[in-house]
């Protein structure tokens, strides 16, 4: 897991585009495949949503730092925020049966990452670890 | 995001181009609103040129159907590239709005 | 200069692609010119190679770390990195007219940035911030 | 980056795509010193889909000409993006290198 970029940027919705970029430029260093590129770009994005509405509640003057690494086994995206701790046992995405605004988001994560966890030593803020494992050998 | 209304046939379509995230769905959601409130029968959307939705950009889309609904009014998809194709599959959104291939499907619908 | 973007890359060229995507993602937000964003990418990229070359000299298990940041009245870029002391006044592009490999990357870099400069004060490494001034008002 | 080599009119033709930089200039470098070694008299580039060059791979251009030159040898670029056009001018290589509109141009010449 050497070889790692690190991000920061603002909690404001306007650095998305920054956060994409990065994602997108980094996942094709691995050699991961186009589609899952864009599974992964559209996962960390709505992680990084969720952090300024939930965590941050919209507050833009917050920083949200993205760590990316891939090993031979694993690429690895760790994220970490200065707002409000997130109870992980209440974050759970909603029905698709229930057609409403909202809730879409942890299924887009969860539909590439193998692991979203929460870091339960971290004393301020939030520290997110998502992982997707390679299929076979890589 | 870009957002412009183009008159097809003399009838309002919205066009969109480039990535619909958190930052650019409010832009997005207020021009929607605007024309669901004046309770269009129909609204037809093209997706040719849309790079990118996220759950903000779906949410928005959700609302304005549920807004159009109440008064019976339509909201048509059309030009969906693939991989956003894959994502609306993936949220069982597809069996939601109405999707059409290009616009003269919408028209012929 | 508030809203700053931070990225921290090795010092390996395969992740001169990450820079450049993020340069240019965060030039757009700043509301900068097609063209001034093209001379901007190609002269962070030659900043980075620099550093790989003769700061690290070729040496990737290094760290570069790049902030961007924009006010009213410039777009500004401070670069770091660990590696050997650069001699600011040995620095110099070769002239045009004698046409042989290397020495272009400074010219790219004084093309579009206003400013160059080394930070004196710095113990080690180096620190070198970059600002654009923007024409006019902005 | 990318790159192959086409044959066109029976006469071997560099096709390069994508970014040419730090990273991918050492391949450049190693494909195109393998042609020249064999001593081409002529070697057409087409830099039609190249999205970006920097100092690193007008250097190993610049390596390559020189080659060239050294047995009368011509290193032909052609389909140049005006963007590259215009670094190739700011730095005074448009006078150095031979710059081709397109293929045809090249084998006209
Ligand atoms: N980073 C976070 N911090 C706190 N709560 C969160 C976080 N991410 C998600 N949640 C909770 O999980 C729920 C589901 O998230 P999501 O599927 O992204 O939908 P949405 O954000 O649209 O409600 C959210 O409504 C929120 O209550
Ligand atoms: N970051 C740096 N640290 C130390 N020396 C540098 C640095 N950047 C440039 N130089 C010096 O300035 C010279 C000119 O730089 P440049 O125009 O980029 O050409 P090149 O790197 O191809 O020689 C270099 O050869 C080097 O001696």
């Amino acid at each position: 897991m050497k070889d790692a970029i690190v991000i920061t940027v603002p909690s404001h919705p306007k650095f998305l585009s920054v956060v994409r970029a990065v994602t997108v430029t980094a996942v094709r260093l691995y050699e991961i495949d186009d589609t899952t590129a864009e599974e992964i770009k559209l996962a960390i994005d709505e992680a990084c949503t969720n952090i300024i509405k939930h965590a941050y509640r919209g507050d833009t003057s917050g920083k949200i730092v993205l760590k990316y690494s891939a090993g031979r086994e694993a690429f690895k995206v760790v994220i970490d925020d200065n707002g409000l701790k997130a109870r992980p046992e209440s974050i759970r995405g909603r029905s698709f049966d229930d057609v409403r605004p909202g809730g879409l988001g942890i299924h887009f994560i969860k539909r590439v990452f193998d692991i979203y966890k929460f870091d339960a030593k971290k004393k301020r803020g939030n520290r997110l670890t998502l992982i997707k494992y390679f299929e076979g050998e890589k | 995001m870009n957002i412009t209304v183009a008159v097809y046939r003399g009838k309002k379509v919205v066009e969109l181009s480039g990535d619909i995230d958190m930052y650019s769905s409010p832009e997005l959601r207020e021009h929607l609103m605007a024309l669901i409130r004046r309770k269009v029968p129909s609204l037809p959307v093209n997706f040719g040129n849309v790079s990118y939705i996220d759950s903000s950009g779906i949410a928005t889309f959700v609302e304005g159907l549920k807004c159009m609904k109440s008064y019976g009014g339509r909201l048509q998809f059309f030009g969906i590239p693939e991989g956003i194709m894959e994502i609306l599959r993936f949220s069982k959104l597809d069996r939601v709005f109405e999707i059409y291939g290009n616009i003269e499907d919408v028209f012929d619908s």
